[in-house]
């Protein structure tokens, strides 16, 4: 006789959390396709159905139940991640190679969900940019004037790489400018720039991390991230790249252009808080984000990469379970002597 | 010369790092065997002698010299073989014996003649009696080991599998098939 | 509200599902066909039967005697004829059997003489006596027996008395009614508790939800002029567990290590406090309790039931829908499903819930844990329960310690908000179970490792003994031989020097040495032979002293007074504790 | 100053010994089970490899280039290195016999580690003095024992997971030591920065 106690449940589950996570990047999408283009819309579909072939797929040779695990949404998660962090008009092949990375592997090797000690989407990210370098860069000017039919044809290789592709984020443009003007460029000047910068950050990439930031907001009023995570990420990037813009403002960009540059919303609110690759104490939430954010701005600024999310949150996966352990909190009744 | 000038500079870096190494293996030197003892603290000490060693001590020893292979202990069961692979980094050999139950040594007292043959034999004073007078064993002391079996010149000793009861009893890993049991119960309250 | 509520940290909201079953008031269960009273209903020593198949018993009379301290006296619930003794299945998760003394009541139920005991003449032992032989335990569900509770600590100063009516479990309502009905006995109960420990402040925790009984409670304080503070604690799961309530009303937090005496406070339930005044006011035992009855039946309610009575023929009464399909012994959060419906109510059963799919929805299949921590944030004690899912579940049963597995009460919490409806509660209970049966099996072995050198040491000893004591008859003996042989030489030689000397003195003399060369270990010329003969009577006088010596002692131990045993036994156990030291040493010898 | 720093800071992350000069994987993968034994090996290994940097700069500059005598470098290095780690093993025999069992076979193995051999020989290619020899030995010593570390708390907890049967084991931490590799590379360009 088996009596499994409690016998009332709370109404939760794996794919309500991560519908949930889905509906919150819909205003981040939605930027996007307005801002952009509506090529991420296709990506996003080919990211999903890849994901959703991978994982049915590995669960089928793991003899995993497929209707059990197949709604669970996680993959779905994981391959918006992977469609919303390239570059928009990435050729197919990319996105497909991507998704099966993290998926087959980054994931799957290890048991499948909830066992990856590395976040798929940003192993899928990292890959492609050590192996297809150029292809990860080329990002379209704002404003492309491009149909959608013009933008599939493009990513699935039917029509050539056009040369307004060959542009890159405000945010590498940024560093390569500085790099090539040797101290004679100011930053002041290079964001009167229109064509690539907007308000405070990217022209039309700015409303595209707000719409990230409305959704992390909203599932930290849902409850489904705590505090600390987006916290200590945008609280590192902030510091650090307001201590390094007070001490030259002509040399770094100011806080605003960092948050809302590159992938900072997008990696503090969806991406670090992560609970499967991520810290898990709420101590260790605030060290593993601030690391993240840290890094991030370092390897952006100072590193060899456009961006530095993707690296960033997997050196601090690394970390985790050696962080975890150093931040155990004390437990009721053992307080005093910790 | 050069062949000579290098050989010399060689030897006398050799004789130098073995000089400071000679005098760092009088001045650390280490005595026992700390690995003998994580062996025993492994072996289940029934003290049965199945390995063919009188009692866990001397097969610990002999593990540790590396003379014997690990599986020779059915009490300690593939559990116990998997510890001292674990242990010694060596191979996980299927046991050499079958594994049987934890069983405990049950006196007939009625047959009983009170030879003390038994007394005698077990490993671990876990049968009390006098010459002449009924003996018994002390069933938490018994480690099974069935070594007062053959000497009972009257075989009132019998072995008893230790069976499940609110003692000992374990909380089992947890399944996901919940539901086939609810159904079982079902029955019972149709019948009320 | 004059004091300073406290928080624990976790705990969850679950739907209480109270209202069923206190609007009605308590009603007494009629006498069951038969009664299956186990004698083990507490924790500690199983109690003996005292009595046997076909033995009439009166209500309230002993059946089970109390088995050392920790372990408290069983009593006959109605009066009628024993039918066994004998296994029964058990109100246990395992299903499995135990001792229980069977009664086929005679519809009288007479109680045994009884009266009220004159309490204020009674030392305070005598009172933890009489409620141990009175069978008196924690009816909250732990059934710890209460007298092993009402010592104070002799270092910490007992500051507050926690009375427990938070009763946070949803159905259950036992307590709540017990509280409403009968306030003035519960009150009267602590004040025993109270003149036992002595303590500062009397506290009387109940939850927010219960404002009927915390009325009824404050106005039988009132009554009674006692200082007694009855508090309204807010409503969250699980603020009825003892380190929880004694949190929230003290700020102190218990941790497993420590009794909740060492810091001085101690925890009691409120039905647990009513029977120890019926046990001193009238000299009743515990052959009753209250159990709520709710769940899948038409009329939830509250019942005083013998304790005893078969789960079916109590559920029976509140008549059950026809789709149940279990009782569940206990609350939702922390019960169980019981193996069967004759198992008996026992003291530790609060409430009965009768199963079905509509009470309690069947779980979705277990998912792989996603990390997301909502266990760890609901977690009363702050523990990070999905990573001792994670190494329980990789049997990996050291890791589950240093998260402190053993801190776990086991209230459900995170089995209740796992978004994988993981049973997270029962890998703990897998885990430490196996770490429980690892300890013992150790302990075993350690002790048959002790045993077994001691054997083996005592062996050699007496080897060497034996050896000794043959090797002293065999020099004995050859001395003997040799001394013989010699002074017949010496007379012979004699004999030639005086008589014959010449051819025939070496014949003699090659004869003596011939017999000296056929003894054991020695080549003797008859020229040493007499020195030889000396020592070898000086060896065997030593051998008969050491002899003598050692057969002393052996005659005292026949005769030993029991101070003189208990000396011994001391000087045993300390030479135990030595063992290991002076092993090398003796072996060396 | 910020020469030195860089010299650190591209010993220990950006060129990491392990994870980007693939050296050392013996004990990387050898003693990275338990977090205990990563402990110890990554103190064990800092210490042997300090001492076999400032060691082998002396004799290299005291006593083979005086001689002509560089071709013996391989050679006279390992021999310094072997003596070393016996002197360790014995100290540590004494001092911590636990420490000496758990780390096991990997103590006396550390003699074979690519990477204390490979260090002080890249210090030579590379030019540097002998406080840059030390803050190179260090900071690859560091790197490697960080790097072990970090993989050894992952490989505890991947200890748990439901790896698929055929990559149970080495095969999986090879794996995690690719991505882990390719986490490292994010590094890249960071010690170039003027």
């Amino acid at each position: 006789m088996f009596a499994p106690a409690p016998f009332l449940l709370k109404n939760t589950s794996v794919s309500q959390v991560m519908l949930q996570v889905c509906i919150a990047l819909v205003p981040g999408i939605a930027a996007y396709a307005w801002l952009v283009g509506p090529a991420i819309l296709v990506q996003l579909v080919i990211a999903t159905l890849t994901a959703l072939i991978a994982e049915a797929l590995m669960l089928r040779l793991q003899h995993k139940p497929l209707a059990m695990f197949l709604p669970d949404g996680s993959a779905i998660v994981t391959a918006w991640l992977i469609a919303l962090t390239f570059p928009p008009l990435a050729p197919w092949w990319l996105v497909v190679t991507g998704t099966l990375f993290a998926i087959v592997i980054a994931k799957h090797l290890y048991g499948g969900l909830g066992q990856n000690p590395f976040n798929p989407a940003m192993v899928a990210f990292a890959v492609c940019i050590v192996s297809f370098p150029a292809l990860m860069s080329q990002w379209p000017s704002i404003g492309l004037q491009a149909s959608l039919i013009e933008q599939i044809n493009i990513i699935l290789g039917f029509s050539p790489r056009i040369d307004a592709l060959s542009g890159a984020t405000p945010l590498d443009a940024m560093k390569t400018a500085l790099k090539l003007g040797e101290g004679g460029i100011d930053v002041a000047q290079l964001l009167a720039n229109q064509d690539i910068y907007g308000n405070f950050a990217g022209r039309g990439w700015e409303w595209v991390a707000a719409g990230y930031l409305l959704g992390g907001l909203w599932m930290w009023q849902r409850k489904l991230i705590t505090w600390h995570t987006p916290f200590a990420f945008i609280g590192a990037v902030t510091l650090i790249s307001g201590a390094l813009w007070l001490y030259n403002p002509a040399q770094f960009a100011n806080p605003l252009f960092h948050l809302f540059s590159g992938g900072t919303m997008l990696g503090a609110f969806f991406i670090a808080t992560d609970p499967v690759s991520g810290c898990t104490t709420p101590r260790g939430k605030l060290i593993f984000a601030a690391g993240a954010g840290l890094l991030t701005y370092i390897i952006r600024v100072f590193g060899g990469y456009p961006d530095g999310v993707a690296f960033a949150i997997l050196l601090m996966n690394l970390c985790v379970p050696v962080i975890d352990l150093l931040t155990q909190p004390p437990i009721f009744g053992m307080k005093d002597k910790a | 010369m050069d062949i000579l000038l290098a050989i010399a500079i060689m030897a006398l870096g050799a004789v130098v790092l073995g000089a400071a190494l000679g005098f760092a293996s009088v001045k650390f030197k280490v005595e026992g065997d700390p690995l003998v003892e994580k062996i025993e603290g492994i072996l289940p000490q029934t003290q049965c002698g199945q390995c063919g060693f009188p009692g866990c001590k001397p097969y610990a020893e002999a593990i540790a010299k590396g003379e014997v292979d690990i599986n020779l202990c059915p009490p300690g069961g593939m559990e116990g073989v998997q510890k001292l692979a674990d242990l010694l980094g060596r191979e996980v050999k299927e046991l050499e014996a079958e594994e049987k139950p934890k069983q405990v040594a049950i006196i007939d007292e009625n047959t009983c003649i009170g030879c003390t043959l038994c007394i005698q034999a077990c490993p671990v004073d876990a049968i009390v009696g006098a010459a002449k007078q009924m003996h018994t064993i002390i069933a938490p002391l018994c480690t099974g080991c069935e070594l007062c079996l053959p000497p009972c010149p009257v075989e009132c000793i019998r072995m008893e599998a230790i069976g499940e009861n609110l003692d000992n009893w374990k909380w089992k890993y947890p399944v996901i098939e919940i539901k086939t049991e609810m159904r079982k119960a079902a029955p019972m309250m149709k019948a009320a | 509200m004059l004091m300073n509520l406290f928080k624990f940290k976790g705990g969850v909201k679950p739907p209480t599902n109270k209202t069923q079953s206190n609007t009605l008031p308590i009603a007494q269960a009629p006498l069951p066909s038969r009664l299956i009273v186990p004698l083990h209903q507490s924790i500690g020593g199983t109690p003996r039967p005292v009595v046997k198949a076909g033995d009439h018993v009166l209500k309230g009379q002993l059946i089970g005697e109390a088995d050392g301290w920790i372990s408290a006296a069983v009593h006959a619930p109605t009066s009628g004829t024993v039918l066994e003794v004998a296994m029964h299945v058990q109100p246990h998760p395992s299903g499995l059997d135990a001792m229980c003394v069977v009664i086929e009541p005679d519809g009288r139920d007479k109680w045994i003489a009884h009266g009220p005991l004159d309490y204020a003449a009674m030392a305070p032992e005598a009172v933890r006596e009489h409620l141990q032989q009175s069978g008196v335990v924690g009816l909250g569900g732990a059934a710890f027996p209460t007298h092993g509770k009402l010592t104070a600590s002799k270092t910490v100063p007992m500051d507050e008395l926690i009375i427990n009516g938070a009763e946070c479990e949803p159905f259950i309502t036992c307590d709540d009614l017990l509280m409403r009905e009968r306030a003035e006995e519960v009150v009267r109960g602590i004040g025993i508790f109270r003149d036992l420990l002595q303590p500062k402040k009397v506290l009387i925790g109940i939850e927010d939800n219960k404002p009927e009984a915390a009325a009824a409670m404050r106005a039988a304080v009132d009554a009674l002029n006692e200082p007694f503070l009855v508090i309204q604690v807010p409503t969250l799961y699980p603020a009825g567990g003892a380190k929880q309530l004694i949190r929230v009303l003290t700020g102190k937090e218990v941790p497993a290590a420590k009794r909740s005496t060492d810091l001085g406070v101690q925890c009691f339930n409120v039905a647990t406090a009513y029977t120890a005044w019926r046990a001193i006011a009238h000299g009743e035992p515990v052959v009753s309790r209250l159990v709520t009855v709710s769940g899948n039946v038409h009329a939830p309610r509250n019942y005083e039931v013998l304790i005893g009575t078969p789960m079916g023929e109590l559920l029976k009464l509140a008549t059950p829908h026809p789709d149940t399909d279990g009782i569940v012994m206990g609350g939702p959060m922390m019960g169980f499903l019981v193996p069967n419906e004759q198992v008996p109510v026992i003291k530790a059963t609060n409430c009965l819930i009768a199963h079905s799919d509509r009470v309690f929805p069947p779980k979705a299949p277990e998912m792989p844990c996603i990390r997301c921590g909502a266990c760890a944030e609901v977690c009363p004690h702050e523990l990070q329960p999905f990573e001792m899912y994670w190494f329980s579940r990789a049997k990996n049963f050291g890791k589950t310690q240093e998260y402190h597995i053993f801190d776990c009460i086991e209230c459900g919490c995170c089995s209740f908000v796992c978004p994988s409806r993981i049973p997270l509660v029962q890998y703990f209970r897998f885990a430490k179970s196996e770490i429980w049966a690892r300890e013992r099996e150790k302990n075993a072995a350690d002790g048959a490792k002790t045993r077994f050198e001691f054997k083996q040491l005592r062996d050699e000893r007496e080897k060497a003994e034996k050896a000794e004591k043959l090797a002293k008859v065999a020099a004995a003996q050859a001395a003997k031989k040799a001394a013989e042989a010699a002074a017949a030489a010496a007379a012979e030689t004699a004999a030639a020097e005086t008589g014959a000397p010449g051819n025939d003195s070496a014949a003699p003399e090659s004869k003596a040495v011939a017999e000296a060369t056929t003894l054991p270990d020695a080549t003797l010329t008859t020229v040493d032979a007499e020195k030889e003969a000396k020592r070898a009577a000086i060896a065997a006088a030593m051998a008969r002293a050491k002899a003598q010596r050692d057969a002393m002692p052996a005659k005292n131990t026949e005769a030993v007074t029991i101070e003189q045993q208990r000396a011994i036994d001391d000087i045993e156990a300390r030479r135990a504790v030595l063992a290991p030291a002076a092993v090398p040493g003796e072996k060396t010898e | 100053m910020t020469h030195y720093l860089f010299i650190l800071v591209g010993a220990v992350l950006v060129n990491n010994v392990v994870l980007v000069k693939i050296l050392g994987l013996c004990p990387f993968m050898g003693v990275s089970k338990k977090l205990e034994t990563a402990y110890g090996m990554g103190a064990a290994t800092t210490f042997v490899l300090t001492m076999a940097t400032g060691a082998s700069y002396i004799i290299d500059h005291y006593l083979l280039i005086p001689f002509g005598l560089e071709y013996l470098r391989t050679l006279s290095f390992i021999v310094t290195i072997a003596a070393i780690v016996q002197m360790t093993e014995m100290v540590i025999a004494k001092t911590s016999p636990t420490l000496q069992q758990t780390l096991g076979i990997y103590l006396p193995l550390i003699t074979t580690n690519c990477a204390v051999l490979g260090v002080p020989l890249l210090n030579i290619s590379n030019g540097y003095n002998f406080v840059e020899s030390l803050l190179f030995g260090a900071g690859s010593a560091f790197g490697f024992s960080l790097v072990l570390i970090l993989f050894a708390g992952i490989r505890e907890r991947v200890e748990g997971a439901d790896v698929p049967v055929y990559f149970r084991g080495s095969a999986i931490a090879m794996v995690t030591a690719g991505l882990m590799a390719l986490a490292f590379m994010g590094f890249a360009g960071l010690d170039k920065y003027q």
